[in-house]
Formats: structure tokens, C-alpha cells, sequence
């Protein structure tokens, strides 16, 4: 292998690809393309947020998403990976991670940040949850149960977050302000509601 | 390349100390470089011709230094660069597709919510999802979580291998990390890596 | 600096697989360049004022890459930098020196050669000498080794522990590294980290 | 911590520690002439040969040598920590090594080879000894058991291997002449005789 940088050699990967019909370049932006500027129904943190806040409005979709959350979440978008919803209880706290790789519900909100795919959040996250959420400015009570589930097989996770306080009435899309991309991976609450 | 080699590799660091803060950003780029973007979609493609288990082997050959040092768009495309290599798709062969597996309910299994188990002694030269710091660990199953191909030989073979109950086993923090450990951890664990305790 | 992570740290090398083949040579040069010796050789007066535990834990305490990247004395000189600030010794002051424990007899303990014992699953962060592929492990005592101060205070303090037995454990290859291993594994184990299996 | 050079980093500490009393540069000097040109009766390989040469050629020095090595090594050269001396058989093929940093015989034998303290010789020897020796060239009979030792407290060790075929009659100094340092640590076995 050269020591070339990895720009020249995605580049050149490409070509190669490209030229032996491996690969076509148009899919390959049409792909990018789709990730940076996810419409309302692809993968991103938008439709997750849209999940949660529905969630919290409505108790039955949220009885069918715990119950059958493949099914529930791919009338939004297709989920080829099992994936299971972790609802946060005054008594338990998910959070998720992969200390293997980076697994991620992709297929739900779109590709990790950054600090998912650490290495520092994937090797201490299992051993010392509560200083790593600390280092979000999260304090978990130490009544409550912190529960970090290692994305070891095929099964995804999402956290359903505790609907916060102060919301009563809300509408869906004013819920969904409230959801954030580390509030679906456990790492930080919601936002506040009034 | 050695095929072989990766069950204890620097790639499997849950519980490893030493890391430092967690880099926690509100910076929301899906890319930090076009060339990555690039990277991503072409493994979204070459994907089509081989298993996610495959794809995850080659990442864990990297040398440790290398693995450490190398940003995670650089190991994905290092895997790449070995996985067009070994179906000679920069010579004009290509490879067939491969279809993941349809997902189907999960079934009952050898073992049942509740039951105690203990997880293997995994070892064996090759990958694997078990995680180090859960080897021979003693936990509870929650649930049984999905019908999966066993990633072992779907990383050997780069076609899915045979089907497996995985289930969701819960552990004491305190049994991993010792006594100040409050926490409990899940992880999901196929039925041959899981023996009766 | 954190004192108190490096249990599980990069150090505890043993049993990885990625690191390649072994850089035999048959070059015999003590040190490879004039620094390594002063490094050397200051290392040697500096220890004379902590214990041999205490230097092996600051060396613990590199970051992960960088550990792996630097040289062994790289990794010597930058403990001996924590040592020196440490202790003040670049301040004017000083450190007192630290006797190293007269060698006495090995003495009966709580196991006797042939007993069955069980390595404790020693994860509480600190200095520890018992390697990460050894923890749970079971094997046999072969004899009692030597008595000598527990390295985890000695590491912690600077100044050297309470006495305890080490006994010699020897460990079938095939239970630390599955079927293909048909060699077997000797280390030396203090008394506290050791339980009836 | 400054970038440095480790050569421009180890002068400045040298020179703190001189300047204020901690080490006499003198003493530094002779340490390393000491280790670099040790004396006849100083720790080096060439010692620790002799020592496996007369445990050969004198039956009562390898008796005393396994049921008392501190002592016997002692009357050569101070011992200050346990070592112990394993004597090689038709059936136990004995190695060295240190896992967890690079613990080696150095009050006998003086500095350990720079692959003694390589990742690739801590990791790896373990766990699959008959491949890491065979990269030594060493081929040990699959009849024979190879038991890894791996120094993970302050007892140190000292290989005695098999005394070589067709060496009937030969002095002790011809016997030193055929053992090397890597057959006193177990990844080389020792010359061979006539």
C-alpha cells in the first residue's frame, strides 16, 4: 500500500471501481447527496425526533412502537436490521453504544457524530457511564439505574426519552423541537419544556 | 494478509482505560471531508457484494498502531481497499450479490428470559461480536431479540452463514468493573456463544 | 494527571493478536543512541527514591497510541519526567530513598503446591500485576514463589506494601486460548489476587 | 510536555537533576560504561553463561544452582529480587517473557534484546509460542511441552537448558561458548556440539 493520503486513494478506489462497472459514480453522489440533505422521510435525526414526540402524544403509537418497532418504525422508512426502542422510565436510563465498531440505527437517523464512534466514548462508556455522561453535562441521579446496551449483534437501538415536564398539550411537531439526536442515543435529556 | 488473526484485536476496547474525554461536539457534519463522503457511499455499494460481518473482519486486521491513529473513514476505506482486492474488482471481475438475510420474528431458543447463562470462552483466531469483557461472565437473558446468521462464518466466508437465536443478556456492572460500577450492561449474544452457567 | 485508570490499558498486551512478527535480530547493542543510556542510567538513581511499581505504573498512564508509538525508553524517559514533577526533584526538593525489601524465605501462605486456585477478576482501576488473559482463569499452584510487598500499594504509595505470598500458577494454554493451544502458561501471582476456585 | 526530541528532552532532565543534587553526572557516566563494557563479574550474557556451563559440567552446581538460585547466583553477583532457574527436560521446554512491561534476569544477564521488549514478542508468545520461536528459527518437537512463563511479579527467571549432544568431556569454557543469551530466555536452543 502507498502512503498516499486517503483522498488520492478514495479517488483512486473509484476509478478503479468506476472503470470495472463496480460502482457508478452518479450513485455514488446521488448517495452523499442524500445523507447531507436527508428528505423528511430518510434516515436522519429529524424522523426520529418525529418517532419520539409521536410517541409521547399518542400512547397507542407508542404501545405499537415498543411492541413491534420494526414494523412501526418501517411505515416511515425501511428498517433492514432489527431494532428495538428502549423507553427511559423515573427508574431506568438507556444509552447506547458499539465497543466492537460503530453501530448505529442508520437506518432510523442517518450516520453517527463524531463522538459516537470514539474511541474514547466506545471503550469507557460500558465501565463508567456516569462520568461519561457527565462530560455531556448530563447528571443521572444515582437512584436511577444507568443501563448502556452494547450494539454487539445485528439489533439496533433507539431511546425513547421520558416525555419531559411542562409539555402538556403540545402538538407532535412541537414535541419533536424538543428531541435531539443525543437524547435517541441516551448521551444527553431532551430539551426543557416550559 | 493474515485472515485469521483478529479475536483479540485493539478494535474490541469496551471497558479499556486510557482514553481520555469523550470528544463531545455539537458539530453536525455528516462528512468532514468530501473524500469521506466518497468513502461512505462506495461501502454502501461494495457492501451489496459481501456481509457487514466481512466488512467489520477487514477493519479489524489493521494493525493496532494503525487502527488507533487512522480516522474512521480511513479504516473503512483501508477495508475497501482489501475487500475490492480479494474479488478482483480493480481487474475486472466483480462479485456476486449478496442478500442479507430477510428478518424474521425471533423464535424460542435453548434458553429462555430469565434464564442465567454464562458467556463463552470465545477465543478462537477469527472475528466475533463477543466482546472481551464479557467472556465467560455470568448475566441474565432479557429477551430473545432476533433470529441472526452467525457472524463467524458470515465474516469467513462473506456469505451469510446459518441462522442463530441472539438474545439480549443483562450483567452487573459491578461483576465487569468491580464494585463501584452501578450500572448495568446489555449486550446481544448469539446461542453459540452462550453455554448454560 | 489521572492516577487511578490504567488496569485495563494497552500495557496488558498479552494474548493480542494484531502486533506481527517478532523483530528478531541479532543486534546486540545495549542502547541505540547516547540518550537511551542516560535515560537508563537516571532511571536507575531515580528509583532508588520510589518503587519499581510506582515507575511501571506511570508508565501505564501513557495514552494508548501514544504508548505504542514511542520507544521503550520513550516510554522511560516520559515516566521519569512524571517521577522528577512528582517529587519536586526539578524544584529543589528532593525525595527520600526507599529501601527495597530484603529478599526472605518463601513462606507457607494461604495455598499449597497442587491446590486448584482462581485468579480474581482484578478490574478496580490502580497499578496491578495481573494480566487481563489470566482473570477467572483457573490453574494450579506449583510452588511458593517469594514473599514480596503488594505491587498495588507499592504503585499507589512509592513506598513499598505489606508483604504477601506469591506462588507460581501454571494455566493450561487450551483454557486461555482455546483448542489449538498445546502449550501451557506460568505467571507469578500475589495471594490476594487469588481465590478458591 | 513540549515536542521535543526524547535526546532534547532526556538532556534537560538530566540537567534538572543535576543542577539540583538529584544524580551526579558522574555516576550516570559509569553506569553506562558499566552496562555497555560489563567486567567479568558484572550482570551480562556472558556471566549467565558461564553459570549454564558449569550447572552442565558440575552436577553438585546445578543441584545447589535449582534448590537455592539466589544463593548460588549470589555468590557471582548480588540478586536483589527472586529469581528462579528452570532447568529444561526431554519433555518441558521452558520460555520467558513479560507481558505487562519487560521483566527480564537483568541482575544476571544485564539488558534485555530490544525483540525481548517488543509488542510483537509480549503479545504474542503467550499465546501461540511454537509460532512466535519457529520465527526464531527454534522447532520444538510437538512431544515437547512448552511452558511460557510470564514474569508478572518481582521473581525473575534464568532458562537452563539441555546440556548439547557431543559435548562429552569439554571444559566449562568450552561449554560457555555455546550458550547464548536467547537459549538462557528459551527462543533459541543452545549451539550445538560436535
Amino acid at each position: 500500500m502507498t502512503e498516499s493520503s486517503p483522498l488520492e486513494r478514495a479517488a483512486r478506489l473509484e476509478r478503479g471501481l468506476v472503470e470495472h462497472g463496480s460502482v457508478r459514480a452518479t450513485e455514488i453522489d446521488a448517495a452523499i447527496a442524500r445523507a447531507e440533505d436527508p428528505g423528511g422521510d430518510q434516515p436522519s435525526t429529524a424522523l426520529g425526533a418525529r418517532v419520539v414526540a409521536r410517541a409521547w402524544a399518542d400512547p397507542d403509537y407508542r404501545a405499537r412502537l415498543l411492541a413491534d418497532p420494526v414494523g412501526t418504525l418501517g411505515e416511515l422508512v425501511a428498517q433492514p436490521v432489527p431494532i428495538a426502542v428502549l423507553a427511559d422510565t423515573p427508574s431506568v436510563h438507556h444509552v447506547i453504544v458499539c465497543t466492537l465498531c460503530s453501530c448505529y440505527p442508520t437506518a432510523l437517523l442517518g450516520n453517527p457524530p463524531a463522538w459516537y464512534k470514539s474511541f474514547e466514548y466506545r471503550s469507557r462508556v460500558v465501565r463508567e457511564p456516569r462520568a461519561v455522561l457527565a462530560e455531556f453535562g448530563t447528571v443521572v441521579d444515582p437512584g436511577v439505574e444507568i443501563r448502556v446496551h452494547d450494539s454487539t449483534a445485528e439489533q439496533r437501538y433507539l431511546v425513547l426519552p421520558q416525555r419531559p415536564a411542562g409539555t402538556d398539550g403540545w402538538t407532535e411537531d412541537q414535541l419533536a423541537t424538543l428531541v435531539t439526536r443525543d437524547a435517541m442515543i441516551g448521551t444527553r435529556y431532551p430539551r426543557a419544556g416550559e | 494478509m493474515r485472515d485469521t488473526l483478529s479475536v483479540d484485536g485493539v478494535h474490541d476496547m469496551g471497558g479499556m482505560h486510557g482514553f481520555g474525554p469523550v470528544p463531545v461536539t455539537d458539530d453536525e457534519a455528516v462528512f468532514h471531508a468530501p473524500w469521506e463522503g466518497r468513502v461512505w457511499a462506495m461501502a454502501g455499494v461494495l457492501l451489496r457484494r459481501t456481509t457487514i460481518d466481512r466488512f467489520r473482519y477487514l477493519i479489524e486486521q489493521m494493525p493496532p498502531v494503525q487502527y488507533l491513529t487512522s480516522s474512521y473513514y480511513e479504516r473503512w476505506l483501508w477495508a475497501l481497499e482489501r475487500l475490492a482486492a480479494e474479488h478482483g474488482m480493480l481487474e475486472g471481475r466483480g462479485a456476486d450479490p449478496v442478500t442479507r438475510p430477510a428478518l424474521v420474528p425471533p423464535t424460542p431458543g435453548r434458553f429462555a428470559p430469565g434464564d442465567q447463562v454464562r458467556v463463552a470462552n470465545r477465543v478462537v483466531p477469527g472475528h466475533c461480536r463477543v466482546p472481551r469483557y464479557l467472556r465467560r461472565q455470568v448475566g441474565r437473558v432479557e429477551r430473545v431479540a432476533c433470529v441472526w446468521p452467525r457472524p463467524e462464518e458470515s465474516a469467513a466466508t462473506g456469505r451469510y452463514g446459518p441462522l442463530e437465536s441472539v438474545y439480549t443478556v443483562v450483567f452487573s456492572g459491578r461483576d465487569l468493573f468491580g464494585p463501584s460500577a452501578d450500572h448495568t450492561v446489555s449486550a446481544d449474544l448469539g446461542e453459540s456463544d452462550l453455554e448454560a452457567p
